[in-house]
């Protein structure tokens, strides 16, 4: 994975150099013992990662000290907060090297960010218009633009996916035409761990003006980010999967698009004059965040990135691609008992998300024997069930790493998997 | 507490997947989804004129629970009608969700070795889900 | 205010005599010293209330220990954290006395849950069809409404405002009419602080067959609540204005209705199954809660409730009733220098929210000049701008109180806002 | 700091309301709303041929700042373009924002009242707002 690195975002604590276990010391709830008994082994780091203390901190301290409404208040804690909900806004444009901080939109997650393109810029589309996602995609990149297909007339198309698991970028020359309005696709896999070859996307993309939209949410959490050498056009993330607090995420867009889009939600914050028939409104960002922000998340968020920005992420990314390395080799291992990897078969181009199928075993039971084992995993179909529909799949087991993970992860995952296979195949 | 889950007898019901298959002539199939895992079940079913189930088949793509769940079916549907059934699915549900007694005799009592999923809410639509299939399509007119 | 006490909810602390010095211990906060001097008097509480320490242990003690995504994961920490939200949502069902639990949709505010509503009942009116809002409106109570007229072609009425400042139901039977299906009202003013006659307002829906939104924003800090015996459809509030955290709020609504809505938000979770093209939608309340929820936020907002439920709500409610009297009779008493009161002058019908007017002197101004003073007050059209266009006002400053208030607080207001006005006017 | 803020010399610009009223003829005239608290400036403007300031006129709902920050447009906007209106107002919102010197002398040197306001972010507004109005009404056609 290339990692960008954007201007240092604000003060944060030292950097040190990378030591897993100064970093797991950082999560005290990687301390846990699961049924009071065996050590956890937090491998669901896909679904949501955990928090350092350094974040918690930051958001009890931002209640505890700083609590007020944003933006309409001059009292000393009303700015203050205004402060920080807008400090939270520059880190984030900092950690995306957006344009201007202006682009940030700040959301509940993922979901509403990419729900919010498809209302502002799905109104812009007119029916008969092409929007292109992949047999991939989370169902919060699939299910949005169904709606707008429902509402609008718009045509969905989808890029098909390789037997690898990857977006088959090569297929895009045959799917966009003069129609095509918007590819939104994901930059990183919730299943697979693929990582899109972006520059395909972008390219065929532009080839007929086409917009482009990449829902980050797998791909936040390894490290700072650059739109604009991505050179697209909107960028999706939540705080939750990126050491961040839930209930919070961002959109980026690019300013020149987000200046002439009209509103999604209405509500306070958003508008510019309001009388009881019509309403104008605001300058971006405001205009797309209506009401009050989740403004203790946001500063939270921003405290993420400061934290992650003392992690070395080459050393980090180093780590995990070590131990996501062995947990391929193990799946490979048990290939003899049904295992499958359902993805890529090593680390290239890849982020340590590792779904596998077991023939046999449900990934449901094979989830809950690892559990007691202290082995979280997820299974099922990970909000991806075309993708599962179309490798006729009921379900998949994920196991997916954080930097704060460790080879006792990957020998109790192994391990533990082992003994569900001789009990339940 | 997880070995609980996955005692000998929910293996061995799972495992003899009783009633596993199709019909050749149903009167009624119905599917259903577990839209939070995606496990999916569906149940042939025949009535007679009373409304009573007279054959029986299902395919079960889940787990474990949900598979012994479908086998206990698979063996003891032959019989009841959607309203009986309906009281058996109470009875079940009111063990995993309060820990009320379960059928402890008679032709149900094989689903006492669903008591320890109780402690996992998680779980507990794979037990039941078989049952909404198996109920809906007795309904089926 | 007729407080509706439902069956207590949950275990919570201990519930203590009402002690406004003991209740102030909770919220450290309260200790700040504004310009490292002056002891804070926060009266902005109709922006955002405090939050206890309580709801912060909460907070911090749900992601130290259980966090993980919520509904789709067997491991121990998927089935706490599910627990845990699953708990939140049965509290807020006890807190507003809900019919069902599943009637709660947790969003990530009252202005989200409004937009929900717009969108998905919205999505059943037809051109002509009415919805009727009043001219006390929120913008959040607003916007929406006139952005599904832009949509749907609905025609937006207005229920005129009296002198003042409470919604005048006497003037519903003109204005509800057969094409009318929704009145959406708010149900305490965060201008005015007047309660509105929510019964007057059922009885003129039900008599055209329209149902009945309320915005409970502003109600929900003032005790438990009873959607039953008000007889209303949909109730909308806001974690940060009930002694919970940013980023998380509440649509409740009657399950016969919301069972026969489509969803709003597309995203995992909502569905049942999805293909490429077509997608069906789980049932209510996932439905209309696509994507990651606000976790950790409801898991606060529950704590909140809990909290809540520790404190005797008639007293408090007697208590701050007698620092708001001692408001209007200052605010009064400054009559001949140009105050006015802007709402109803006593407190019948009505919340300790209080705005007021100055002539020749801007809210700005003047809450500039009482942040000098360490009082927090808020200053502009508070998001109203319609009934300050009525009223003739650019703005007006408003002083909100809750139970942790004190008569220091509203002698630092009065005598903060005599020196404001005899430097300002 | 406050007290820093409404001095004796933002108070008397406010109180002295330079240009405060209406033009009977302008060429132009522009209305500017501050979303955030609902102040309205309105500028009246006569253009010359050579699109200098003529002659100018505002109404203010605003604060004390808003009407300081006019009254001080009010008694320097004749001869001016929108070009060097812009110059200024980036003047001073370099004062603003990150404490850049305030003009000190020349024309526009009252401006240096507003430094204390750089604490304050939330005034800024108040104190650019008319500089957005006098200057958009001075680009009109
Ligand atoms: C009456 C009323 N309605 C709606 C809202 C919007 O709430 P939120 O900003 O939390 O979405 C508020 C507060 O800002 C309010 O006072
Ligand atoms: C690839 C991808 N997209 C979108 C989402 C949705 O994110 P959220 O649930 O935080 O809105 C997820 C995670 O659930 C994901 O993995």
């Amino acid at each position: 994975m290339t990692l960008h690195r954007p201007t240092p975002s604000g003060p944060g604590p030292q950097k040190p150099l990378f030591d897993v276990a100064a970093v797991r010391a950082q999560f005290p709830i990687l301390a846990t013992l699961i049924h009071g008994k065996v050590p956890l082994h937090y491998l669901d780091n896909a679904a949501t990662t955990q928090v350092p203390d350094y974040v918690l901190d930051a958001v009890r301290r931002h209640d505890a000290t700083s609590r007020a409404n944003v933006k309409r208040g001059v009292h000393t804690l009303a700015e203050m907060a205004t402060d920080a909900y807008a400090a939270a806004r520059t880190k984030m444009a900092q950690y995306l090297n957006a344009f201007d901080e202006r682009e940030i939109i700040f959301t509940s997650g993922t979901t509403s960010a990419i729900n919010l393109v498809a209302n502002a810029f799905g109104a812009t589309l007119a029916a008969g218009d092409e929007v292109i996602v992949s047999e991939l995609e989370h169902h919060s990149n699939l299910v949005p633009w169904q709606l707008l297909k429902a509402r609008a007339g718009i045509k969905l198309k989808a890029i098909p996916v390789t037997d690898e698991g990857r977006i088959d970028v090569a297929a895009l020359p045959r799917l966009v035409t003069d129609r095509t309005r918007l590819i939104a696709v994901t930059h990183v896999s919730n299943v697979t761990g693929a990582i899109t070859d972006v520059a395909a996307v972008v390219r065929a993309a532009r080839s007929v003006g086409a917009r482009v939209l990449l829902d980050g949410a797998q791909r936040a959490s390894h490290g700072p980010l650059d739109v604009q050498a991505l050179g697209v056009d909107f960028y999706a993330v939540s705080g939750h999967k990126m050491f961040g607090p839930s209930g919070v995420g961002a959109l980026w867009g690019r300013g020149e698009i987000l200046e002439v889009l009209p509103p999604f939600l209405g509500g306070g914050e958003m508008i510019r004059t309001v009388t009881l028939q019509e309403s104008t409104w605001a300058d971006v960002p405001a205009r797309f965040e209506a009401g009050t922000p989740p403004i203790t998340q946001a500063v939270g968020l921003g405290a993420a990135i400061d934290w992650m920005e003392t992690i070395d992420n080459v050393a980090a990314a180093a780590h995990t691609a070590k131990l996501a390395d062995r947990v391929l080799a193990g799946l490979r291992a048990l290939g003899n008992r049904g295992v499958r990897v359902i993805g890529p078969a090593n680390m290239e181009r890849r982020v340590p998300v590792i779904a596998f199928a077991v023939d046999g075993a449900h990934p449901h039971d094979i989830c809950q024997m690892l559990d007691s084992h202290g082995v979280a995993l997820r299974g099922g179909h990970h909000c991806a069930q075309p993708f599962h529909e179309r490798n006729n799949l009921a379900g998949t087991s994920r196991a997916s790493l954080a930097l704060y993970n460790t080879d006792a992860d990957v020998d109790a995952f192994l391990n533990g998997l082992d003994d569900a296979l001789s009990k339940l195949t | 507490m997880i070995d609980a889950l996955y005692q000998k007898d929910v293996m061995r019901l799972a495992a003899s997947a009783k009633g596993a298959g199709k019909l050749p002539t149903p009167t009624a199939t119905v599917t259903v989804d577990n839209p939070l895992c995606g496990d999916r079940v569906t149940f042939d079913v025949v009535m007679d004129a009373d409304k009573r189930i007279q054959e029986v088949a299902h395919t079960v793509k889940g787990c474990v629970l949900c598979q012994a769940s479908a086998s206990v079916i698979g063996a003891e549907a032959k019989g009841e009608t959607a309203e009986s059934l309906n009281a058996v699915r109470d009875t079940l549900r009111g063990m995993l969700k309060s820990g009320a007694t379960a059928p402890t005799d008679g032709k149900w009592a094989a689903l006492v070795a669903f008591a320890p999923v109780s402690g996992h809410k998680s779980r507990h639509e794979c037990v039941l889900l078989p049952f909404e299939a198996v109920i809906q399509a007795a309904k089926k007119p």
